[in-house]
């Protein structure tokens, strides 16, 4: 009898093959599960020309992207920083024109990747954007289409399909089931319309865990491509279940970027470190230890 | 009692709230989440709520926390609702309230979170129109912004990614059966409505310490005005008891705008 | 402060208001999570001209509704006795033309109920219908519709709504927050497309059970209309987590269901009780005992 | 070793599995089941499988329950998929193989499930077409079925409720581009396939015990046969010590068919 594969590997082989142009998805919704430390070894890597698929609801990652000069196109429904206020980099980027908008929606970009997933050709969607100025600006995304059944006007709209998919999970072993503390958000939406699924865990645990409990599995590991052990992976983020996002962090993070000085804080935090160690040893003492949720 | 704009903003708004609604915020909405807790504490036991990045379902967290994404808001809620649910819950007209902001509002309700000046020339880049659109499928809209001038209060917004009032029947026929539109519009400054032969954005009450001139010279068109317009009332003692004590343990609407 | 409103009541409650002619769901999948204790409340309420729409793998409650005299309309995915064979009654209604079969397939049940629940006008499918004879003998459910970003064929079909759902958990509370020990098969699906939401359990519990864990929560109770307190409430069917299905009371309905005699079970277990005391005495000393899974 | 048909099938299917495969199984389906894990437990430890009503993934059951729906093959599964992801994988071509049955299946692989005779007068009335349709969506399909005789082998279908290869490229080309459609059927007697210019069932080898002419008297159309028609292998031994200490430990398949 052979054995069965390990999917583990480091964030830098969790990567490889994601090139210049590649459409990408990180999940997460504002500042809660961010798969941070894969997304800064996307920094890191120094590709170009990404097109960015962010969830409904998404800043951080995005904003930290574009400062990198890896983004061409970015998928907007919210690109902010929730409490913190406008992504900058985002906000100079859009008002410049550096970077392409691909105007859309909540409902456009979950019913998107629903197409893709449930592997329908189109959605349609009943016709409130009519009411909007979404369809305008973005006509190649939303069609009017009449509703065989009702003779009504309605929108269709396109399947959504990232490349590559990156999510963080509280645990996983090492074939990819994955369990979310905080309970599913997207994450199998997101999988399912991917190509290709990169995931990383806080924890990697036995597959035993896993099956004690199969009604809590998050994703199962056949829809996932590779795994990495990456501990404070959604850091400055939140990691529901485990410890809260850091706001003196962020604060930094978003006063270099207001400032047009976000090149400071890859210096610092991300580039010239093996994964997230310069990151992790950048940190005050305390801090971790301090947002961890009992 | 002293209370906070933020305060009586939040009872205003918990006064919107009937018993048999669903409602749902969004991000950052410290002030509608402490409206739906105090409905739900004192006239609208049977009220349910979400809170949108979340997807706790009747949070009974003790502090208002700063991001309705926030895990925490978990504590005590009897759901997690995946970002499906949310989703289906706003095109099918199962959520009855939501309480929404914007970067602009217009006199006709319309919402902009998309940008200030033209689009392909923006001045100001905003986030996104997210879930704006649903204020077109929401059975009942409460507009509510934490500033009041004439730079969001506008005669016609940049970009309508929130549909108010539109005045062109060929386009209000895509509104769905069950949505009645904005019903009310809560500012530091005033409480406004809709409640205008052409769906006009009329003022409904004034806060106290303002006076309508004031509310109409912050707002960049001219607000509907049906004879006196009354005082917004205060907030109650058992209000602000049930607020300070069960709600908002930390003080965060005692200093959220000043 | 007022007082939140129970949503516990009887069964007989419960069903109030379902009049001849309704269009049901049960939920479950072949002898799995059925809800029994409704199903046979529904048989004693003995209304006519049903239209059932069942679960895309679904039997033993149609097969026996059909024999109560209940029923002009099914919706046909599965309807079986899956280990046991064909459905005794459902068959030999079909054959006789005593009911209309609406003739759909897993696909169609589903996407027609998510249209309803995440109210879009209608479901677009890829056009594998096309090369199976269902659209020929369903031609309203089927529709032909081009595709407005590629040009290509694809199929329509309606949404699909019915009146009253009927679901069984393991545990609830009495707001209707109910927990699937099994996990989530289709309960939201089917709640989110039902006008009346009608759900029982095995046991009721706290809502500070509920919500010690909310991820676990399979059904939130802002979609329940009415909770019922049914013990044994799948009988003869598995209740998952707590018993397994009852083969020999299985085979004694099928045996008397193909010698056209369910008259006969019906009038022993179902008709002439008050909610299921009639079946409960009349089980075998230990059977039901037997069956709990530890 | 002695087996028996239902071993020699289920081995037969097991070879039929690849390391790369996620396959589904539906209801009733012991042989499927023993097939899927005795391959997971041999040649294929990457393999990916999924009870349909149970939405099982990687069950470790070490008995086969009589129903796929049995929560009991929860026992040692890695994730529980509500019926949208199995529906979703069964669409979007995740599945790459699976296992199907059938009321009547013809020489070009097409299956039956909803009426013997006319639709609008049926002889026997089926139980439906559930999900036959993804036979022209899984990447592959095995056909099986526990008897063998020309009620069952028909040249036409009554019912196309599962295609298999339709003879008009008008039809053809609504076949999803990942489907290679039916690749084998297995019978109590023998072992088919589609391995024909125009995809006429073939007799790809004929179990112990049996003949090809046995098979072809039993079989309501002519199979193609190519020269000699090979013996189906036997299960080696350690292939049944396998099945009978791990798998099905009750011993199911040794009393399943007659």
């Amino acid at each position: 009898m052979a054995n069965r594969k390990s999917k583990l590997c480091s964030l830098k082989e969790a990567l490889d093959g994601i090139g210049d142009g590649a459409k990408i998805m990180a999940a997460g919704a504002h500042f809660n599960n961010i798969p941070m430390a894969l997304v800064r070894e996307l920094v890191r890597k120094r590709v170009r020309g990404l097109e960015l698929i962010p969830t409904p609801s998404a800043g951080l990652w995005v904003d930290m992207l574009i400062a990198a000069g890896s983004v061409s196109t970015v998928h907007v429904s919210y690109i902010g920083m929730e409490f913190l206020g406008l992504a900058p980099n985002f906000r100079r980027a859009a008002e410049s024109k550096s970077i392409a908008i691909d105007e859309r929606d909540e409902p456009t970009i979950f019913h998107g990747l629903r197409a893709t997933g449930a592997g329908l050709p189109f959605v349609v969607l009943p016709p409130i954007h009519k009411m909007t100025d979404l369809p305008s600006v973005n006509p190649k995304v939303y069609k009017e289409i009449q509703d065989p059944f009702t003779g009504e006007t309605a929108i269709a709209i396109p399947p959504l399909s990232p490349d590559v998919a990156l999510i963080h999970f509280a645990k996983c072993d090492e074939y990819g089931n994955a369990v979310s503390a905080g309970g599913r958000h997207m994450e199998d939406i997101i999988a399912k319309a991917s190509k290709r699924v990169i995931i990383s865990a806080e924890q990697i645990v036995t597959t035993d865990e896993i099956s004690a409990t199969p009604t809590q599995t998050t994703l199962p590991g056949v829809m996932v491509d590779a795994v990495v052990h990456a501990p404070y992976g959604c850091y400055p983020g939140t990691c529901p279940g485990l410890y809260a996002y850091d706001r003196t962090h962020l604060e930094e993070y978003y006063e270099l970027a207001r400032k047009n000085r976000t090149q400071a804080y890859l210096d610092k935090y991300v580039y010239g470190s093996d994964g997230d160690a310069a990151l992790l040893a950048a940190i005050p003492e305390g801090r971790l230890e301090s947002l961890r949720i009992v | 009692m002293e209370c906070s704009v933020a305060e009586l903003m939040a009872v205003a708004m918990s006064h919107e709230l009937r018993d048999d609604d669903f409602a749902a915020v969004g991000a950052a909405s410290q002030i509608p989440v402490c409206a739906l807790r105090l409905a739900q504490k004192t006239h609208a036991p049977n009220l349910w709520y979400l809170y949108g990045g979340s997807g706790a379902v009747n949070s009974k967290s003790k502090a208002l926390v700063e991001s309705a994404a926030d895990y925490r808001n978990l504590f005590g809620a009897e759901y997690r609702a995946p970002l499906m649910d949310i989703i289906d819950f706003e095109f099918s007209g199962r959520f009855t309230l939501c309480f929404f902001g914007g970067m602009q509002i217009d006199q006709y309700g319309n919402v902009n979170m998309v940008c200030i000046g033209d689009y392909e020339k923006p001045v100001v880049r905003g986030p996104g129109t997210v879930g704006t659109v649903f204020t077109s499928s929401f059975r009942r809209v409460v507009l509510y912004v934490q500033h009041h001038n004439p730079r969001l209060f506008v005669p016609k917004v940049d970009f309508l990614s929130g549909p108010g009032f539109p005045q062109d029947a060929a386009i209000e026929r895509y509104r769905p059966k069950f949505s009645e539109g904005p019903v009310s519009v809560v500012t530091p400054l005033a409480i406004m409505d809709f409640r205008t032969p052409d769906k006009r954005m009329r003022l409904r009450s004034v806060h106290p310490g303002h006076t309508v001139e004031e509310v109409q010279s912050q707002t960049g068109f001219e607000l509907v005005v049906d004879g006196t317009v009354p005082k917004t009332p205060e907030p109650t003692a058992e209000e602000l008891r049930i607020i300070r004590e069960e709600i908002d343990t930390t003080g965060v609407l005692r200093r959220l705008i000043e």
